[in-house]
C-alpha cells in the first residue's frame, strides 16, 4: 500500500504544514500563530482518528505499511519504512491527542516568540510520530534524536529559572543513551541482517550478543523512561520546562523509552529479555518505591509530579518485563494513562503557576475554597494518578501488577508484591501534595483573590479527564486495539522460552 | 676494513661531533659554522656513496647558499646571547633521554632486524654520471621538478609578504 | 608529456597559472580595482572546479605514475575548491576590515589549493612530499599574514617550526620506504611488496615516520599541539580554510599511502591507529569543554573530528572494509567541510575589526540580533554534534558504521561517548546565542551571511538526500587499493 | 413481575445515586439547598426502593442472580465484567445501606443547613450531598459486585468518599489542617489495607484463574487442599484489607480521627455502613475462611482484641463522637470476631443492628452538638467551648428531650439491654463464642460490660446533672427534618432484634441461600443472662460513679484517681498513634528525606555532574600541556613518534 | 664497501640530534638549522639506499629536498626577521601568548 495518501505519512508530516504556515505568516501576530498551531494539531488528531478507522483491530501485525527506498550505504539499505500496529497506534493517538491540548494550554502562558514556540512544538509532534511509526532502525534513530532538538529549545527558551542547565542536562543524558543505541543499531544492522525491523524480528542472534545489544538499546530506553538510577535528568527537565513542554515530555517523550523496550528489546533480543527480565523488573520496582519516596519530600509541586513520573513509569517497565498478556497490555495502557494523568497534573501546576508565579507548595494552601473548579479537577487528576478504581490509572496498575505477580518469567511474586506498596506510597505523596495546595486554610493573602478556571482552561482539562473516566470504566476498546499485537509479541517470547528449556 | 669504511667512520665522527657542537654553541655564528662543517662532512660521505653530483650540490646549495643566507640573517639580527634559563622544567632531561632512547632503539632495531648483510656498492659509473641523473630528473621526474619551481616561487612570495613593511595607510 | 598528462593536472595547472597571472595583475591594478583579485581568484577556482568535474569518470595515471587521477582525487579536489571559494568569500569581508593586504592572500590561497590537489592525486611519495610543502608553505605565510597582530606571527612561527619538523618526519619515512622498496612510486612499492622484494623492517620504520608526519597534518593526538594555537592566532578566514583544506589534504595523503602500501603491515599498525584515534577523540573533545575562546574550541573540535575519521580508518587492513573506510572518511570530510566552513563563517561575521570578539560570551544574544546567522550556527553545531537531520549525523553514522563493520566496537563506543562530551560544548554555543542575553552584533557584510546560510541549507538539505554524497564518496575509489 | 426481571433493576442501585450526584453537580449550585438535599435524598430513597424490590424478588426465588451488562477488562485469561450480583447477602447490605443512607440524607438536609452556616461556607452544602450520593453509589458497587475486582472498586470508592467527607471542612481542625490530615490518614491507612486486598486478589487470580465469586468459591476447597499455604496467604492478606476498612488492629487508628467529618458522615460511613465492609468481605468469602481454620483463628483474635482495646479507650474519651468512634471499633471487633468464629450470620446480624443503633447514636450526637452550638450562639459566651466535649455538657435531658430519648434507646441497644436490637445480635455472638472459644468468650463478655459502662458514662455526662457551660444551658432542640430520621432509627433500634429472633431465625434462613445452610444459633439462657446482667451492671456502675462527679467542667474524671496510669492509658488511647508515629511515620519521613536529599540530590544527581566535573578536571589537566611553548609541542610530537617506533620495533 | 646499516645509523643519530636541537634551543635560527640537520639525515638515507638499490631515484629526491629546504629556510628566516622587528628577540620562548 504505497500510495502517497498513506495515513501514516499524513499523520507524521502534517505538522510540517503548520510549521510552514507559521514561518510564512509569522509576522501576522501571536493569536493567528496560535490558531494555526492549534488547528494544525487538531487536524493531525483528526488524521490520527482516520488512521484508527482504517486500522484492523483483529490483525496483530503491521498495518498501513509504507516502505520507500531511501538510500544504500555500504551494502545496507536504509528504507523510509513506516507502519503501525496495536502497540504504536495508541502512542500515536496519545501524541495527537495531547498536542492540541498542550498547545491550547500555552494561550496565556507563552507570550514571547510565539511563532518559535509553536514551530518547535509542531516539529516535536512530527518527531514523536516518527518515532512511534518508524520501522527502520535508522529512521527510528533519526526521529528519536530529532525530538531532542525542539525539546531542547522549548526548555531552554521558554523554561523557568534554571532552564539552561535543565535543557543541557536533558539533551546530554538522553544522548548518552541514544549514542550507545546507535552503536547497537549499527551492530545489529551490520551483523544480523539490515536495519529493517520487520525483517529482524525473531532472527537468531547469539545470546552473548543479545545481552550486549539489550544493554545498548536498553540503556537508551532506560534513560528515556527513565528508570532508576538513570532518572536524574527528569526532575530538572520537567521542572524547568514550560507547562506545555512538561505535558508532552511526561505525556509522550517518556513513552518513547517504554515503547522502545516493546519495539526493540522484546522482539529482537528475546533470549536476553528472558534472562534480564528479573533485573529490569527489580530496577523498575526500586524506581516505583524510590520515586514515591523522593516525591514525598519535594517542596516544589512540579518536582513532585516529576518524581511521581519515575514511580509511575516503574510500573510500565515492570509490566513490560513481566511478559504476561495482562502485564504487557497493562503497561501499554499505563503509558497512555500516565500521559493523561501526569499531563493533566502538569497542566494544573501550570495553571497554578500562571496565577501565582510560584510552584512551592508552601506558597499555596486552601485553594479549593478560592478556586473550587480547579480544586475539583485537580482532585480528579490526583485520584486518577493515585490509581483509584473507576479512573484510568487503576486499570493499568492493576493489570500490570496482576500480570507481574503471576508472571512465570519473573519467577517470583515478590516484584509485584513490593511494587504494590507503591500504590500506598502514591497515595501518600499525592494526597500530601493535594493537601498542601488545596486543603487547609488560605494562608497567603495573594491567594485570596485567585481566579477560577477560565472556559479555555476547562476545555484543556476536560477531554483528558473524560478519557480518564472512559479508560477507567470501559477500557475494552483500548485493550482490543493492542491485544493482537501483544499476543504476537508474547507468542514469540513464549517460543523462545520453550526452546531455551 | 676498507678505506671507504675508514673514511666513512672518520666523516661520521666529524659529522656527529659538529652536530653536537652546533647544538652546544652559545654563539649562533659558531653553530652555523659547525653546521656547515657537518654538511661538508656529509657531502663527502655522499661522495663515498657514489653520488658526486649530489655531494657538489650539497656543498653549493646547502653549505653554500642556504648557510650563507642563515649567516646573513644572523648578522642582520645580531648575535644575542639568549637567557640560558630553561622555563620548561622537564624539557631538557626528557629531550635528552628521549633522543638517546630514539638512537638506542633505532640502532638496536636496525642491528637486530636489518642487520649487516646489505652492503653498499662501489661507485657505479652510470649512476655517478650527472647526465643520466639529468635524464631521470627531466623525464621521469619532470612534474616534481616543475612543482619545486612553484614551491620556490611561493616561498619567495611568502618571504616578501612576511617581511614587507606594514602598509602605511593601514588598509581600508 | 602528453595532452592526457596535462589534462590530468589541468585543475592544478589552471590554478598555478592563474595565480601567476593574478600576481602580475595585482601588482599593476590591485590598488585601483578593489574587487579584482577576489573575483579573479574565485573565477580561477571555478575554472579549476570545472576542470575537475570534467575529469569525473576518467581515471588516469600520468607523469610516469607521479599523478593518479581517480575518484578519490576528484572528490577531494571538489572539496578543496569549494573550501577555497568559501575562504575567498570570507576573506573578502574580513581582510578589509582587519586591514590585511588582500592580494597575496588570494594568490597564496590558490597556490595552497594547488598543493592540496596534487596531494590528493599524488601517485608517488615524492609528489606527496612536494605537495605537502606546496600546500604548507603558503599556509605558514597566510597564518602570519596579519601584520598588526603578534599572535598571527606567533601562530605562523609555531606552525612553521612544527610543520617543518613534521615534514622532516615524512621525509625520513619516505627515505626508509625507498630503502625498503627501491622506489618511491606508490604503485611501485605495492608491486615490490607483492614480489616479496621488500625489507619489511624498513617499510615498518618508514610507515611509522609517515604516520607521525601525517598525523601532524590531520592534527591527531599527540601531534596536535599546534592546532589550537595556530587556529587561534591565524586570521579567521585562513583558519577556516586550514581547518578544512589542510586536514583533508592530510587525510588524502594518509589514506592513499596507507591503503595502497601498508596493508600488508596493517596488522602491526592497527593498534597504533586504534590508540591514535581514541586519544584524538578523547583529548580533542575533552579539552574543548573548557575552552572559552571559540576559535580554540573549534580547533579542539577539529582535532576530535580527525579522531573520528581515524576511527573509521583503523580497519584499513581489511580488504572488505577498506572501501567503506575510504568512502566514509571522504563523506565525513565533506560533511565536516560544510559544517566547519559554515561555523567559521559565522565566526568571521561576529569577529570585531581588531580580531577580538571570538570569545564564547561574545555570542550572547546573537539569536536576537542576527537570527539568520544564529540559526545557521545552530545548524552547524548540531551537525558537529551529529544530531540527525544534519549532514554531520550521516557523517558520524557512516564512520561508526565502518568502525563497527571493522569490528572495532569499543573504539566506536569511545567515539560515541566522546561525541556526547562534544554535544556539551556545541550546545553551549547554542545556549549562548539564544538562552542568554547579550549584545552580540554581526557585521553588515552580506557575503559572509549568505555563505553561512547557504552552507547551513546544504548541511540540512543534503541530510535528506545523503545518497547524493554517499554515492559520490562511494565512487571515491583509490585505484588499486 | 418475574423475579428475574426485577433482578435487572440491580444496576440502578448504582445508577440512581450517580444520577443524583450528576444532577447536583450540574444544577445543585443554582437551584439551592432544598433542591440539592431533596434530589440526593430522593436518589437514596429510590435506591432503597430498588433494594426492597430486589428483596421481594429474592424472597420469591432465593437463587442468586447476576446481571452482567458490560465486559470491563479482558486480557488473556483475565476476564472481569461489570457484573451485579443479587443474592441474599448483598441484598441485606443494600437494604441496610440504602435505608440508613436515606435516613441520613434526610437528616443531613437539616443538619448541614446549620453546619455550613456554623462553619462559614454555605456554598459547600451541595457538595456534601454530591459526596453522600457518591458514597451510596460506591457502597452499592461494593456490595453488589459479582467479582473481587468490582468489589475492590467500591471498596476504594467508599474510601475516597470517606476521604472527601472527613476532609469536608478541610480548612478546619488543628492548625487549620487537622481535618485534612485526618482525611489523608484515613485514606492512606485504608490504602495499606487495600494493599493486602490487592495481594489477595493477585493470589486468587494466580491460584483460581478468575476473580468471579462463584467461580472462585467453587474451587476453594480444592485449592485449599492443593495449596494450603496459598489459601492461608489469601485469607490473611484479605484480613489486612479488613483491618483497614473495618478499623481493626493494627489499622484502626484512622477511625477516631475520621470524626473530623460532619456528624452524618460519621453516622453513615464511619459507623453504619462503610466500616462494616470488612465484615461483609469475610462473610462473602466464607468459602475461603471455612477451609483455613488457622486464619479463622487469626481473624477471631483480631476482632476480639480490637473489641477489648477500643472499649477500654472509649472509657477514657471526653469527645462525644470519639467515644462513639471507639465504640464503633469495638463493635466492629465483635462482628469480626463473630465471622472469625464462623458465625457469619451472627456477624451480619450484629452488622445490621449496629447500623441502626450506632447510626442513631451518631445522628443523635449530631443533634446534641448542634444543640450545643445553638446554645453557644445564644449565650454569646466570650470563649467558645468545644461543643463536642462531654465535660462541657450535662443536664441536656431537659433541653433537648427528644434527642435524649432516642439517644437513650440507642445507648441501651448498644449496651445490650433486652429486648433492644443490640441485645439479640450481641448475644448471638457471645453464644457462638461460648461454644469452644472460652478465652474469646471471656474477653467479649468483659468488653460487653465495658460497653455498657462507657455508654452509661456518656449518657450521664451528657444528659444528667446540671448544665456545665453556658452553651449547655442554652442548648435547643433540632428541627423536625433532623428528628424524624432519629425517631425512625430509634424504632429500628428498638425492634431490629426481630430480624433474627431466637427460634425464628429469619435472617439465618435468608442468608443461608448465600452463606450455606448452617446450624441456627441456639439461644443460651446462661449467656443471655450473663450479658444482660453485665450490661445492667455496667450502666449502674457508670451511674454511680459519674452522677456524683464534681459538677465542674474542668474536673478530673472520677476514674482517674482509682485507676491511675491505667486511665491515662485509656485517655491517651494507649499511645498507639504515638507508637505509629515513632515506628512508622517518622522513620518513613526520615527515610524519604534521606532518599530525597543525600541520595537523590547528593549521590545520583551528582553522578552526572561528577562525570561532567571529572571531564572538566581532565580537560583542565590536559590543557596545561598546551603551554604555549613550541618546544614543548615538539616534545609531544617526538614522544608520539618514539612511542610509535617503540611499539613497532619492540613488540 | 661497508654495511648499509652504518650510514643509516649515522643518519639516525643526526636526525635525533636535530630533534634535540629543536627541543632544547631557544634561538629560532638554531632551531631552523636543527631542522636542516634532520633533512640532511634523511638525505643521507636516500643516498645510502640509492647506492644500495643502484638507482637514481634517491639522488633525484635529494635535489628536490634541497630546493624545498631552501624554500623553507627562506620562509623561516623571513618569519624570524619579521618577528624580530616587533619583538626584538629571536628567542622562540618569547612566543607563548597563545596557549591553553
Amino acid at each position: 500500500m504505497t500510495s502517497v495518501i498513506n495515513p501514516l505519512l499524513l499523520v507524521t508530516f502534517f505538522p510540517l504544514v503548520g510549521v510552514v504556515l507559521i514561518l510564512l505568516l509569522g509576522r501576522a501576530g501571536k493569536s493567528s500563530v496560535r490558531w494555526i498551531a492549534l488547528l494544525t494539531s487538531l487536524v493531525t488528531f483528526g488524521l490520527s482518528l482516520w488512521m484508527l478507522s482504517q486500522f484492523n483491530t483483529a490483525e496483530g501485525g503491521i498495518q498501513m505499511e509504507i516502505n520507500l527506498p531511501w538510500l544504500t550505504l555500504g551494502g545496507n539499505t536504509i528504507g523510509f519504512h513506516m507502519g503501525v500496529d496495536g502497540i504504536s497506534i495508541l502512542m500515536v493517538l496519545l501524541t495527537a491527542f495531547l498536542t492540541p491540548i498542550a498547545i491550547l494550554s500555552t494561550w496565556k502562558a507563552v507570550e514571547e516568540r510565539v511563532n518559535g514556540f509553536m514551530t518547535f512544538f509542531l516539529l516535536l509532534e512530527m518527531g514523536m510520530m516518527g518515532v512511534f511509526l518508524s520501522l527502520d532502525m535508522v529512521l527510528f534513530y533519526i526521529f528519536w534524536e530529532f525530538t531532542l532538538v525542539p525539546m531542547y529549545f522549548l526548555i531552554g527558551l521558554w523554561g523557568s529559572q534554571r532552564r539552561v542547565y535543565a535543557a543541557i542536562k536533558f539533551v546530554l543524558y538522553t544522548m548518552a543513551g541514544s549514542l550507545l543505541m546507535l552503536a547497537g543499531i549499527l551492530w545489529v544492522g551490520l551483523t544480523y541482517g539490515g536495519f529493517d525491523l520487520t525483517k529482524l524480528t525473531g532472527s537468531a542472534i547469539p545470546l552473548t550478543a543479545q545481552l550486549w545489544l539489550f544493554g545498548a538499546f536498553g540503556l537508551a530506553f532506560a534513560i528515556k523512561v527513565p528508570m532508576w538510577p538513570l532518572h536524574s535528568w527528569l526532575p530538572d527537565a520537567h521542572t524547568e520546562a514550560p507547562t506545555a513542554g512538561s505535558v508532552i515530555l511526561a505525556g509522550v517523550l517518556l513513552k518513547m523509552g517504554a515503547y522502545g523496550f516493546l519495539r526493540f528489546n522484546l522482539p529482537i533480543f528475546p533470549q536476553a529479555t528472558l534472562k534480564l527480565a528479573p533485573w529490569m523488573a527489580g530496577l523498575a520496582v526500586i524506581g516505583i518505591l524510590y520515586g514515591a519516596l523522593v516525591a514525598f519530600r519535594q517542596k516544589d509541586v512540579k518536582r513532585l509530579v516529576a518524581y511521581s513520573s519515575i514511580s509511575h513509569l516503574g510500573f510500565v517497565v515492570l509490566g513490560t518485563f513481566a511478559l504476561t498478556a495482562q502485564s504487557v497490555q497493562g503497561a501499554i495502557l499505563q503509558m497512555v494513562n500516565h500521559g493523561l494523568s501526569t499531563g493533566a497534573l502538569f497542566l494544573i501546576v501550570g495553571m497554578l503557576y500562571e496565577r501565582r508565579h510560584t510552584r512551592l507548595m508552601a506558597d499555596f494552601g486552601g485553594l479549593w475554597r478560592v478556586t473550587p473548579l480547579l480544586g475539583s479537577l485537580a482532585l480528579l487528576t490526583v485520584l486518577s494518578s493515585v490509581g483509584l478504581p473507576g479512573l484510568n490509572g487503576f486499570v493499568g496498575e492493576f493489570t500490570i501488577l496482576l500480570g507481574a505477580f503471576n508472571s512465570p518469567f519473573l519467577a517470583s511474586p515478590w516484584f509485584a508484591a513490593v511494587a504494590t506498596l507503591g500504590v500506598i506510597l502514591a497515595a501518600v505523596y499525592l494526597l500530601h501534595m493535594f493537601q498542601q495546595v488545596f486543603l487547609g486554610p488560605v494562608r497567603h493573602e495573594e491567594n485570596e483573590k485567585l481566579a477560577d478556571l477560565s472556559p479555555r482552561e476547562i476545555i484543556v482539562l476536560a477531554p483528558i479527564l473524560l478519557v480518564a473516566f472512559w479508560i477507567g470504566l470501559y477500557p475494552k476498546p483500548f485493550f482490543e486495539l493492542m491485544s493482537p499485537a501483544v499476543e504476537q509479541l508474547l507468542a514469540l517470547i513464549q517460543t523462545v522460552a520453550q526452546t531455551a528449556h | 676494513m676498507t678505506p671507504g669504511l675508514l673514511i666513512f667512520i672518520l666523516l661520521g665522527i666529524i659529522a656527529v661531533a659538529s652536530a653536537v657542537a652546533m647544538l652546544l654553541s652559545r654563539n649562533t655564528i659558531y653553530s652555523a659554522l659547525f653546521l656547515v662543517l657537518n654538511f661538508l662532512s656529509i657531502a663527502v660521505i655522499y661522495l663515498v656513496l657514489g653520488a658526486p653530483f649530489i655531494a657538489l650540490s650539497q656543498i653549493a646549495v646547502y653549505a653554500g647558499a642556504i648557510m650563507v643566507l642563515v649567516l646573513f640573517v644572523i648578522m642582520l639580527l645580531g648575535t644575542h646571547q639568549l637567557d640560558p634559563h630553561e622555563p620548561l622544567k622537564w624539557q631538557r632531561p626528557l629531550a635528552i633521554v628521549l633522543a638517546i632512547a630514539l638512537i638506542v632503539q633505532g640502532v638496536y632495531a636496525l642491528v637486530n632486524r636489518y642487520g649487516f648483510k646489505a652492503t653498499t656498492f662501489a661507485a657505479n659509473p652510470e649512476l655517478v654520471d650527472p647526465q643520466s641523473l639529468g635524464m631521470v630528473l627531466f623525464q621521469k621526474y619532470s612534474l616534481p621538478f616543475e612543482v619545486t619551481s612553484v614551491i620556490l616561487l611561493v616561498a619567495a612570495i611568502g618571504a616578501v609578504v612576511l617581511t614587507q613593511k606594514q602598509k602605511k595607510d593601514g588598509g581600508a | 608529456m602528453t595532452l592526457i598528462d596535462l589534462n590530468s593536472i589541468l585543475p592544478v595547472l589552471l590554478l598555478v597559472i592563474w595565480a601567476l597571472v593574478m600576481l602580475l595583475l595585482d601588482v599593476w591594478f590591485g590598488k585601483r580595482v578593489p574587487l579584482l583579485t577576489p573575483i579573479l581568484a574565485a573565477a580561477g577556482l571555478a575554472a579549476a572546479l570545472g576542470a575537475d568535474l570534467l575529469q569525473l569518470g576518467h581515471p588516469a595515471s600520468t607523469f610516469n605514475g607521479m599523478i593518479r587521477v581517480d575518484g578519490f582525487s576528484m572528490f577531494l579536489n571538489i572539496l578543496f575548491t569549494l573550501s577555497g571559494l568559501v575562504a575567498i568569500g570570507l576573506g573578502y569581508d574580513y581582510l578589509k576590515r582587519a586591514g590585511i593586504r588582500e592580494g597575496e592572500y588570494y594568490i597564496l590561497l590558490l597556490f595552497s589549493i594547488s598543493g592540496m590537489m596534487l596531494m590528493a592525486s599524488a601517485g608517488d611519495l615524492i609528489m606527496v612530499f612536494l605537495a605537502l610543502e606546496l600546500l604548507s608553505i603558503p599556509l605558514y605565510v597566510m597564518a602570519g599574514i596579519d601584520h598588526k597582530r603578534i599572535e598571527s606571527k606567533e601562530a605562523s612561527l609555531k606552525y612553521f617550526l612544527l610543520g617543518t619538523m613534521a615534514s622532516a618526519f615524512v621525509l625520513f619515512g619516505i627515505a626508509f620506504i625507498y630503502g625498503a622498496a627501491g622506489t618511491t612510486g606508490l604503485y611501485g612499492i605495492t608491486e615490490a611488496i607483492n614480489e616479496g622484494s621488500v625489507q619489511l623492517f624498513l617499510l615498518i620504520a618508514g610507515s611509522a615516520l609517515l604516520l607521525a608526519g601525517f598525523a601532524f597534518k590531520v592534527a591527531a593526538v599527540p601531534f596536535h599541539s599546534w592546532t589550537p594555537d595556530v587556529y587561534h592566532g591565524a586570521p579567521s578566514p585562513v583558519t577556516a580554510f586550514m581547518s578544512v583544506g589542510a586536514k583533508a589534504a592530510g587525510f588524502a595523503a594518509l589514506i592513499r599511502v596507507f591503503s595502497l602500501d601498508f596493508t600488508t603491515i596493517a596488522g602491526e599498525l592497527m593498534p597504533l591507529f586504534w590508540v591514535l584515534a581514541a586519544l584524538t577523540m578523547i583529548v580533542g573533545n575533552v579539552v574543548a569543554v573548557v575552552q572559552t575562546n571559540l576559535k580554540r574550541m573549534l580547533a579542539y573540535s577539529s582535532i576530535a573530528h580527525a579522531g573520528y575519521i581515524l576511527m573509521a580508518f583503523v580497519g584499513f587492513g581489511d580488504a572488505a572494509v577498506r572501501q567503506n573506510s575510504i568512502a566514509s572518511a571522504l563523506f565525513y570530510l565533506a560533511a565536516y567541510a560544510f559544517t566547519s566552513l559554515g561555523a567559521w563563517a559565522v565566526l568571521v561575521a561576529v569577529e570585531r575589526n581588531d580580531s577580538s570578539g571570538n570569545d564564547i560570551n561574545d555570542l550572547a544574544g546573537l539569536g536576537k540580533s542576527a537570527p539568520a546567522l544564529a540559526a545557521a550556527m545552530t545548524v552547524f553545531m548540531f551537525s558537529f554534534a551529529g544530531i540527525p537531520l544534519t549532514l554531520g549525523f550521516w557523517g558520524k553514522f557512516y564512520l561508526f558504521r565502518t568502525a563497527i563493520e571493522g569490528g572495532f566496537i569499543w573504539l566506536a563506543i569511545i567515539g560515541l561517548l566522546t561525541s556526547l562530551v562534544s554535544a556539551f560544548y556545541y550546545l553551549r554555543v547554542v545556549v549562548k546565542m539564544y538562552f542568554q542575553p547579550g549584545d552580540a552584533v554581526a557585521h553588515k557584510g552580506q557575503l559572509v551571511k549568505i555563505i553561512a546560510v547557504i552552507l547551513a541549507l546544504l548541511v540540512i538539505g543534503l541530510a535528506f538526500v545523503p545518497a547524493l554524497l554517499f554515492n559520490l564518496a562511494g565512487a571515491g575509489i583509490i585505484a588499486g587499493a | 413481575m418475574e423475579s428475574a426481571q426485577l433482578f435487572n433493576l440491580v444496576p440502578w442501585v448504582v445508577f440512581l445515586p450517580v444520577i443524583g450526584l450528576v444532577v447536583n453537580i450540574l444544577l445543585g449550585k443554582r437551584l439551592g439547598e432544598t433542591f440539592s438535599g431533596v434530589v440526593a435524598s430522593l436518589a437514596a430513597g429510590l435506591t432503597f426502593v430498588v433494594a426492597v424490590l430486589l428483596a421481594i424478588a429474592l424472597a420469591a426465588a432465593p437463587e442468586a442472580g447476576v446481571v452482567s451488562p458490560w465486559e470491563w477488562i479482558s486480557i488473556g485469561d483475565l476476564s472481569v465484567r461489570w457484573a451485579f450480583r443479587v443474592d441474599t447477602l448483598s441484598v441485606v447490605m443494600m437494604l441496610v445501606v440504602s435505608l440508613v443512607g436515606t435516613l441520613i440524607h434526610i437528616y443531613s438536609i437539616g443538619y448541614m443547613h446549620n453546619d455550613v452556616r456554623h462553619n462559614g461556607d454555605p456554598g459547600r452544602y451541595t457538595r456534601f450531598f454530591i459526596f453522600l450520593n457518591l458514597f451510596i453509589a460506591s457502597m452499592m458497587i461494593l456490595v453488589s459486585a459479582d467479582n473481587f475486582l468490582m468489589m475492590f472498586v467500591g471498596w476504594e470508592g467508599v474510601g475516597l468518599c470517606s476521604y472527601l467527607l472527613i476532609g469536608f471542612w478541610y480548612e478546619k481542625g488543628t492548625n487549620g489542617t487537622g481535618n485534612a490530615v485526618a482525611a489523608k490518614k484515613a485514606f492512606i491507612t485504608n490504602r495499606i489495607g487495600d494493599f493486602g486486598l490487592l495481594i489477595a486478589l493477585f493470589l486468587i487470580f494466580g491460584y483460581f484463574g478468575s476473580l468471579q465469586f462463584d467461580e472462585v468459591f467453587r474451587q476453594a476447597s480444592a485449592v485449599a487442599a492443593a495449596h494450603p499455604g496459598a489459601m492461608l496467604l489469601i485469607t490473611l492478606a484479605m484480613l489486612l484489607g479488613v483491618t483497614g476498612k473495618s478499623a481493626q488492629i493494627p489499622l484502626f487508628v484512622w477511625l477516631p480521627d475520621a470524626m473530623a467529618g460532619p456528624t452524618p458522615v460519621s453516622a453513615l460511613i464511619h459507623a453504619a455502613t462503610m466500616v462494616t465492609a470488612g465484615v461483609y468481605l469475610v462473610a462473602r468469602s466464607t468459602a475461603f475462611y471455612s477451609v483455613v481454620p488457622a486464619s479463622q483463628t487469626v481473624v477471631m483474635w483480631v476482632g476480639t482484641l480490637t473489641a477489648l482495646l477500643a472499649a477500654t479507650i472509649a472509657l477514657g474519651q471526653y469527645d462525644i463522637k470519639k467515644v462513639l468512634a471507639y465504640s464503633t471499633i469495638s463493635q466492629l471487633g465483635f462482628m469480626v470476631a463473630a465471622v472469625g468464629m464462623g458465625a457469619m450470620v451472627a456477624g451480619m446480624f450484629h452488622l445490621v443492628t449496629h447500623a441502626f443503633f450506632k447510626g442513631l447514636l451518631f445522628l443523635a450526637a449530631g443533634s446534641v452538638i448542634q444543640g450545643m452550638e445553638r446554645g453557644m450562639h445564644g449565650s454569646h459566651a466570650s470563649s467558645e467551648p468545644d461543643p463536642q466535649d462531654m465535660r462541657n455538657m450535662g443536664g441536656l435531658r431537659k433541653k433537648i428531650p427528644l434527642t435524649f430519648w432516642v439517644y437513650l434507646i440507642g445507648g441501651l441497644a448498644l449496651s445490650g439491654i433486652a429486648p433492644l436490637a443490640g441485645f439479640f445480635s450481641k448475644d448471638e455472638i457471645l453464644g457462638a463464642a461460648y461454644h469452644g472459644h472460652a478465652a474469646i468468650f471471656i474477653l467479649l463478655v468483659i468488653t460487653a460490660f465495658l460497653t455498657a459502662f462507657y455508654m452509661g458514662r456518656q449518657l450521664v455526662m451528657v444528659f444528667f446533672g446540671k448544665p456545665l457551660t453556658a452553651a449547655a444551658e442554652h442548648a435547643s432542640e433540632s428541627p423536625r427534618v433532623v428528628t424524624i430520621p432519629l425517631i425512625i432509627l430509634a424504632a429500628l433500634s428498638l425492634l431490629g432484634g426481630a430480624l433474627n429472633l431466637p427460634g425464628v431465625h429469619t435472617l439465618e434462613h435468608w442468608l443461608s441461600h448465600t452463606l450455606g445452610e448452617g446450624e441456627p444459633a441456639e439461644f443460651i439462657w446462661l449467656v443471655a443472662g450473663i450479658s444482660l446482667l453485665l450490661a445492667l451492671l455496667g450502666l449502674g456502675a457508670a451511674w454511680l460513679i459519674y452522677s456524683r462527679r464534681t459538677q465542674k467542667a474542668d474536673a478530673e474524671d472520677p476514674l482517674k484517681k482509682p485507676l491511675g496510669a491505667l486511665f491515662t492509658g485509656m485517655e491517651r488511647k494507649w499511645w498507639v498513634d504515638e507508637l505509629y508515629q515513632a515506628l512508622i511515620l517518622n522513620p518513613y519521613k526520615a527515610f524519604a528525606q534521606f532518599m530525597a536529599e543525600p541520595v537523590d540530590l547528593g549521590v545520583i544527581d551528582r553522578v552526572g555532574g561528577g562525570l561532567a566535573a571529572g571531564t572538566r578536571a581532565l580537560a583542565e589537566g590536559l590543557r596545561k600541556l598546551e603551554n604555549g611553548y613550541v618546544r614543548s609541542y615538539a616534545l609531544w610530537m617526538f614522544i608520539g613518534l618514539l612511542a610509535i617506533m617503540l611499539y613497532l620495533f619492540l613488540r | 664497501m661497508f654495511p648499509v646499516i652504518f650510514p643509516i645509523i649515522l643518519a639516525v643519530v643526526l636526525f635525533s640530534l636535530g630533534v634535540v636541537g629543536v627541543l632544547l634551543r631557544k634561538n629560532a635560527i638554531v632551531i631552523l638549522m636543527s631542522l636542516e640537520l634532520m633533512f640532511n639525515a634523511a638525505n643521507l638515507v636516500f643516498i645510502t639506499f640509492a647506492n644500495y638499490h643502484q638507482n637514481l631515484d634517491g639522488q633525484v629526491f635529494i635535489i628536490f629536498v634541497m630546493v624545498t629546504a631552501a624554500a623553507e629556510v627562506a620562509v623561516g628566516l623571513a618569519l624570524i626577521v619579521d618577528i624580530f622587528r616587533s619583538k626584538k628577540s629571536i628567542s622562540i620562548d618569547e612566543m607563548h601568548s597563545l596557549k591553553g
